[in-house]
């Protein structure tokens, strides 16, 4: 167990409670927020996994562009999940 | 160039032809219908006794077409009187609508049928059959806003019956690699009695729909009644006899008729060939019973046609020499004067508008020719001297006589002689009796619609007389095909095991006594006075003018209680809940498609675990 | 004269990309540069026809040999469909000129076009991940297409298609993964090559997956649940293009995959019984439908089962049946859409019962749309019929008779409601009081194409028959095409 | 009921895919049989990119690019077909606070300077056509946030979007002309790791970087626009 | 092995999202999750213990080396397309609010049977 693996883990554990708060949140900004910790841990992931270029892209279009693309379907249509 | 896909690239050519070409004036199109008809047809009747194989391969299928004695009989009755429709449509149809697809259904429907005769092969076969299906469905729906019952029914029925005999030829395709009759035929004994029922079941399905058997014959009294007159002749005498054609090449054909030696046989017929016949004559009785309560003229002829396709189907189903023999003429015969009926009742519609028999009277002044054409019409059908209905008969009798096969022959003489009953209402209440008033300005149909009624009429006085060339040519076909011993035919006189007869003496005799009868008659006993439609008896009941106290209304009223019970129950209604059924069955399976797209996506993912569980099961 | 196929695709998406600096310049013009284009690329399929018959024409991309770069693997079946979808476009391109006025026009036409793009895409790429792309291309065109018409429907299924579009695509790509960790290939042939040496389990997971993801266009029984509200609420020209090429994409997908890329027996019987329950099930579905354009979806389902029952058979002749019937619905659904289209539009609802009358009325459109019908049930001499025979001999001669019956008897239901609305056309009586609108010629002129292309096959099956042999040859020979696709090392 | 069926459903699937990438262990060299060696190898001679995932987007699989933007394209013109209404909208929010709007507009023109590098050097360091279009994409995003009325003209985006687009396709149809293969490099190598190598790979990357940064600007532009 | 683990649990949580979430937007969402677990599976099926990303920034880097480029190729083209599902997803979501005023999936049924 070295260092860096320790720190997969916690991202991989972050990873699973971000998707299931993604899942569970009742706000769906909240939501969107998480799915954005995926997104970025997903993209941390991909540096870890000698992917750079992934990793930009990720960051890039993943968290910020997709995570502006929902918030502003929420602001167009409801917050709440009904 | 082979001389069959002559014949029939001249006959589909020629009806499209004359639909594009018909839209520049109506003559043309009949004088191209008209060219292209005789052409092929002097084409098709220089092939008798010549057998010319044509054979190709399309989309891998091989297709064999030839000209054989019995293909010449059927092609020679097709053309002919294909003809005389045509011919007598010239006037019908004059300043009618849609005239276009009249004649060009018309034609399709005479080139598909002469496709169906002369094919050798299973796929051929079929395919002109669906070809002939869908032409005489566009006639069928002629007169579009009240024919779409009838035509849904005959083509949703057609279709049943052409897909049975699609699997039945696939299957047999399956079996010996080949859809030749001639390859079939040489294979046929080798399959199993299971195969070979299955074979005949699936077969019989598709021809004893166009052939009417009961109980496949609820679409026949509307869609004879309901499409034009000349094509219901058309119908009747013809598209009827394919059916029977059919059952021809099912029984002695591609069976090469082996069934004798397959199955059981009682009194020397083969069981398939009994149950037919059994078949056969039941149809007979229902539809014969059924015709005379009919109201409606054409709608009793239909029925009057099931109950002659029954004659027709069970002389075949006897099938040695004098039954095949008889069989075929009387399907020749009832081309002829079913024909003549239809045209002359078409010919009274034409000028009266009506097609009930209770509206309709007294109109033998008025309309003479068409009287004279349905009394022949009904003689022949009545099967008695001296017209050639009797010589048919006579065969079919000494035939069941000859097998000693009693109760058919009890069941037949039955259905004839209720079929006098229809006969004379036929003739009684449309010509006969009083006239309503407003017909008695209407006058003879044109001379183009008598030609056909009066050639057809010599037709049937002259095969009564003298049917030796058709018995030649029949005889000629059994036995270059079926390998049955022809019917003994010396100089005028036929002859059975049990007896002989001499047409033209018995014709002559009987002829004579006729025409004596007849003078007599309207001579000595001229006595009758005509009785207005008003000056009746109403045996105490006050006449209202709600009641209609024409004679032809209950005309056979006992009869028609009596055989009430009979009419309840009624094949039609059956299929119509079996259908109901089916259809409100087939709407529950759509709610599987809720709306939901979530729950389409669980189809999804259910499906996709289903894969995996089953696929690593079968690994 | 030939020019590189690879311009089948490059120059429709150069149009694409165009058309919106053209519009600026004329509305006018982005109209006929489909036609102009998809023209092009008919062209070019049949000029192709003869140089692919012979021998697969294996089109280099960016200087690579095969499993190095992509290359395009344009043999015999992918020429045969590249041609089909060339000619429904062209047909509906031509369709399209007078027949679509919703804003924003433009829009229409460039995603008209690239979704006629990824599907020549699919079937011409002989490679893996393209082909996944490609088919993204189709799909995508294809939800902004259902949802064109803005209205509350048009959204609702749309949506429905994207969630099981989207949920095939990822099915898609985790087949892709697992395929590429075990063969370390993405092209088609070298994965075919290799698959021989992966574990069975594996290869059946990578299957199972690809299979659920093609079979979601290919309109397989459970997937297709997106298909009638597509088909129906879309505009009508794409529910033509949705039934003459967005499915075949998906059905030459399916096949690729079973036939070339993976070898499991057991498939071709699960995909026959697959076959037979979407087509009983869409004919059932068809039967009470009160939308024409439903109506026309499910039967396309049901055509499709009886594509797939086809492919089950994994015979020559099986597989050139089902490629005809693929041919033959190509022609046949278009040709109904684009008939329906008019009545639609000419009766001012889509419900089967305000059809009334039309016959009379609108003579051209009921005819073609009759026509279709007939021939779409199989009546001789129409096309419909050979592809029936052909693979109803088939499925008999290889001894399932039950399936054929079955077959037979969905026949059945199809003629029932297919002459149902046939009835309504002609045999209602409807009054004349709306005023008469015009039938544009470009629209007649299209569907005469296809009515003539109905005529001459089903008179001359043989013409169609001698370039499918090669084709059938193609899917059921895998070795053939592993072969030649190598062959140019 | 849905709930259970799918948990059910999605644990047999899971279970199946568990079993699939236990066969396959994590972190070993699989690559002898497969193309990723021959890329590594000669990605470096053959194309002049020392970025091999660059090469391989760019130039193996350029095809695969030239779908890709094809389908950005697509969600872009679909977009705005699906939201048009005929009529362009002003956003209605409210303008940001001073700091923001100061920070932003300091802010916006390094963004793109950035998003250019990124894509200029797409063949030698991590990044490309579609990492800088993105990152040039949400310096305008940070500009829509900031001031209320900041537009965009679509008609400079979309001729951006097309011409770009037509760069990539005519850049490939240059090596039909040239009597190699369609996207084949016409162009020197160059010395490796230089700005001015690779041949294609750094235009074909620009073309991409406009297209992408001009297509997520006009979706966010779009989206932002819309009724409501 | 946490990489998978880590990939699947995405893919799972994000199908059972689609399958049983009512709410549009978050339907979306989890189609996202299970693209972004499927990228984080690709990713981890093409890494290599002990090798640097297949970048020669320096000439001493040899192919030996090096992960998998293929991979991250594909992933990066596959992150673009799910982009454009998402775009285009999120515009119908939007569509769909305006006419039926609901996100909820179950609710917007019209189009049945």
């Amino acid at each position: 167990m070295d260092y860096m693996s320790i720190i997969v883990i916690i991202l991989a554990v972050l990873l699973i409670l971000a998707a299931f708060f993604v899942i569970r949140s009742k706000d769906l900004v909240a939501a969107v927020v998480a799915s954005a910790v995926v997104s970025l841990i997903s993209s941390i992931y991909f540096y870890i996994l000698q992917a750079p270029d992934v990793a930009l892209t990720e960051a890039a279009i993943g968290v910020a562009l997709t995570t502006i693309f929902f918030m502003i379907t929420i602001r167009k249509t409801r917050r709440d999940e009904e | 160039m082979k001389i069959v896909p002559l014949i029939l690239g001249i006959l589909f050519g020629g009806a499209v032809l004359s639909y594009v070409l018909g839209k520049i004036h109506v003559y043309i199109k009949i004088i191209v219908s008209f060219i292209a008809l005789l052409t092929s047809g002097f084409l098709f009747l220089s092939q008798y006794g010549v057998t010319d194989t044509f054979s190709m391969n399309i989309a891998g299928f091989d297709v064999i077409w030839r000209i054989n004695p019995l293909s010449w009989l059927f092609g020679i009755m097709i053309f002919g009187f294909g003809l005389m429709v045509l011919i007598y449509s010239t006037a019908y149809m004059k300043g009618k609508e849609r005239i276009g697809l009249f004649c060009f259904s018309l034609c399709i429907t005479i080139a598909s049928m002469v496709g169906i005769v002369v094919s050798a092969d299973l796929l051929s076969f079929f395919f002109f059959w669906e070809i002939m299906t869908w032409a005489s469905f566009l006639m069928v729906i002629y007169y579009r806003y009240e024919a779409q019952k009838a035509g849904i029914k005959y083509f949703v029925m057609s279709a049943i019956g052409a897909y049975a005999m699609l699997l039945a030829l696939f299957m047999i395709q399956a079996e010996i690699g080949s859809l030749s009759f001639a390859v079939i035929a040489a294979n046929w004994s080798g399959f199993s009695i299971g195969f070979q029922t299955s074979l005949i079941l699936l077969f019989l399905l598709a021809f004893g729909l166009k052939a009417a058997m009961v109980p496949l014959h609820t679409w026949v009294p509307d869609a004879y009644s309901i499409s034009p007159a000349p094509f219901s002749a058309l119908f009747s005498g013809v598209l009827s006899k394919m059916g029977v054609f059919g059952i021809i090449i099912l029984f002695y054909v591609i069976s090469g008729g082996s069934f004798a030696t397959q199955f059981v046989t009682y009194k020397g017929v083969a069981l398939p060939g009994y149950l037919l016949a059994w078949v056969g004559v039941l149809t007979a009785l229902i539809a014969t019973i059924i015709a005379v309560v009919q109201d409606d003229a054409k709608k009793l002829l239909a029925y009057s046609s099931i109950g002659q396709l029954g004659y027709i189907v069970m002389a075949i189903g006897i099938g040695d020499s004098l039954g095949m023999t008889s069989g075929l003429f009387l399907a020749v015969n009832h081309t002829i004067f079913k024909g003549m009926l239809f045209l002359a009742i078409g010919a009274v519609f034409y000028r009266t508008g009506t097609k009930k028999m209770s509206e309709l009277g007294g109109l033998i002044t008025r309309m003479p020719y068409t009287f004279f054409v349905v009394l022949l019409g009904i003689i022949t059908l009545a099967g008695v001297p001296p017209l050639s209905g009797y010589v048919g008969k006579w065969m079919l009798y000494e035939a069941l006589i000859q097998k000693k096969l009693v109760f058919l022959a009890v069941a037949t003489f039955a259905a004839s002689t209720i079929a006098f009953l229809y006969c004379y209402r036929l003739i009684y209440t449309i010509f006969l009796g009083q006239r309503p008033e407003k017909f008695d300005t209407i006058k003879e149909v044109p001379l183009a619609m008598r030609i056909p009624m009066v050639l057809l009429s010599l037709l049937t006085m002259y095969l009564g007389f003298y049917p030796y060339h058709l018995l030649d040519v029949i005889a000629f076909a059994e036995t270059t095909l079926f390998g049955i011993e022809p019917f003994i035919l010396k100089d005028t006189v036929l002859f059975s095991q049990i007896g002989g007869v001499d047409t033209i003496t018995v014709m002559s005799i009987v002829g004579v006594a006729f025409v004596v009868i007849f003078i007599i008659f309207n001579t000595v006993y001229k006595r009758s006075r005509l009785v207005g439609l008003k000056d009746i008896h109403t045996s105490g009941e006050v006449p209202g003018p709600e009641i209609n106290l024409h004679f032809a209304i209950n005309f056979y009223q006992p009869f028609s209680r009596g055989v009430q019970g009979v009419l309840k129950r009624s094949a039609d209604r059956a299929y119509q809940s079996i259908a109901d059924g089916l259809e409100n069955l087939f709407d529950l399976m759509r709610y599987i498609y809720t709306g939901n797209g979530q729950t389409y996506a669980m189809y999804v993912i259910i499906f996709l675990v289903f894969l995996f569980v089953f696929g690593t099961i079968l690994i | 004269m030939m020019f590189d196929p690879v311009l089948m695709i490059a120059l429709p998406l150069l149009a694409a990309f165009l058309i919106p600096v053209i519009n600026r310049f004329s509305k006018a013009i982005p109209k006929y540069i489909p036609v102009v284009v998809i023209g092009f690329n008919l062209y070019e399929s049949i000029m192709l026809l003869p140089y692919s018959m012979v021998k697969p024409v294996i089109v280099i991309i960016a200087g690579w040999q095969p499993p190095l770069g992509i290359n395009l693997t344009i043999g015999p079946l992918g020429n045969i469909l590249a041609l089909m979808i060339s000619l429904v476009g062209f047909v509906v391109a031509i369709y399209n000129i007078k027949f679509v006025t919703e804003e924003p026009t433009e829009k229409y036409y460039m995603l008209f076009l690239l979704i006629i793009t990824g599907a020549t895409g699919v079937v011409l790429t002989g490679d893996l991940f393209n082909m996944f792309v490609f088919l993204e291309i189709t799909s995508i065109s294809a939800y902004a297409l259902t949802a064109f018409i803005r209205d509350r429907n048009g959204a609702e299924a749309a949506f429905k298609y994207l969630l099981i579009g989207g949920i095939a695509s990822t099915m898609i790509l985790l087949g892709i993964a697992i395929i590429y960790t075990y063969t370390g290939t993405l092209n088609l042939a070298d994965i075919a090559q290799k698959m021989q040496y992966v574990d069975p389990k594996i290869a059946l997971a990578a299957m199972v997956l690809l299979i659920v993801g093609f079979g979601v266009e290919a309109e397989l029984f459970p997937l297709n649940g997106w298909a009638p509200d597509a088909y129906s609420q879309a505009p009508t020209p794409v529910g033509a293009v949705f039934g003459g090429i967005v499915v075949k994409a998906g059905v030459y997908g399916l096949a690729r995959m079973i036939y070339t890329i993976f070898n499991f027996e057991g498939v071709f019987y699960f995909l026959m019984i697959m076959g037979l329950i979407t087509l009983l099930m869409a004919e059932m579905s068809a039967m009470r439908q009160s939308q024409i354009k439903r109506m026309l979806a499910f039967s396309s389902i049901g055509q499709m089962g009886l594509v797939f029952i086809a492919f089950g058979l994994a015979t020559q002749r099986g597989v050139e049946g089902a490629l005809f019937q693929m041919l033959n619905h190509a022609l046949l659904k278009p040709l109904l859409f684009l008939s329906a289209g008019y009545l639609v539009y000419y009766s001012g609802s889509k419900n089967i019962e305000d059809l009334d009358g039309m016959g009379r009325r609108k003579p051209f459109l009921a005819f073609f749309f009759a026509f279709g019908a007939f021939a779409i049930m199989g009546l001789p001499p129409l096309n419909g019929f050979w592809s029936k025979m052909i693979i109803i001999s088939e499925t008999i001669r290889n001894g399932f008779v039950i399936v054929a019956a079955f077959v037979l008897a969905g026949s059945v239901i199809e003629a029932v409601y297919y002459l149902r609305v046939v009835g309504r056309l002609y045999f209602k009586k409807h009054d004349d009081n709306q005023q008469e609108k015009y039938v544009h010629g470009s629209a007649i002129f299209a569907m005469s194409i296809l009515v003539i292309l109905a005529i001459v096959i089903g008179l001359y099956p043989d013409l169609v028959m001698q370039y499918l042999k090669p084709a059938a040859e193609e899917l059921v020979n895998k070795s053939l095409y592993i072969q030649s696709v190598f062959a140019i090392n | 009921m849905r709930k259970i069926l799918a948990v059910f459903f999605i644990g047999v699937f899971g279970y199946y895919m568990l079993a699939i990438l236990m066969d396959f262990p994590f972190g070993i060299d699989h690559l002898n049989p497969g193309l990723a060696g021959a890329y590594l190898k000669d990605t470096v001679s053959k194309t002049g990119a020392v970025n091999v995932v660059t090469s391989i987007i760019v130039n193996y699989r350029g095809f695969d690019t030239l779908g890709e933007v094809t389908v950005l394209f697509l969600a872009a013109t679909g977009m705005s077909a699906l939201l048009y209404d005929g009529k362009t909208m002003n956003r209605s929010r409210q303008n940001a606070s001073v700091i923001v709007k100061a920070g932003s507009r300091l802010l916006f023109p390094l963004i793109i300077i950035l998003g250019a590098y990124v894509f200029i050097h797409g063949h030698l360091t991590p990044g490309g056509g579609f990492q800088g279009g993105a990152i040039i994409a949400s310096g305008f995003l940070l500009m829509f946030i900031s001031y209320r009325n900041y537009h965009v003209s679509h008609r400079i985006l979309s001729n951006v979007e097309s011409t770009a687009g037509s760069v990539f396709v005519v850049l490939g149809l240059l090596g039909l002309l040239y009597g190699a293969t369609f996207l084949e490099n016409i162009m020197p190598l160059g010395i490796p790791n230089k700005l001015f190598s690779g041949g294609l790979i750094p235009l074909i990357y620009i073309a991409v970087g406009f297209k992408v940064g001009a297509e997520l600007t006009a979706l966010l532009d779009t989206m932002l626009k819309t009724v409501k | 092995m946490v990489y998978y683990i880590a990939s699947l649990s995405l893919i799972l949580i994000g199908l059972y999202g689609v399958l049983v979430k009512k709410n549009l937007i978050k339907i979306v969402l989890s189609l996202s999750l299970i693209n972004a677990g499927i990228h984080i599976l690709l990713i981890a099926i093409g890494y290599i213990d002990g090798r640097t990303a297949p970048i020669f920034s320096t000439p001493e880097l040899r192919p030996e080396q090096m992960v998998d480029p293929v991979p991250q190729a594909l992933v990066l083209t596959a992150i673009v397309i799910g982009l454009a599902i998402t775009a285009l997803a999120l515009t119908i979501v939007i569509r769909l609010y305006d006419h039926h005023k609901t996100l909820d999936v179950s609710k917007i049924r019209e189009l049945k049977w």
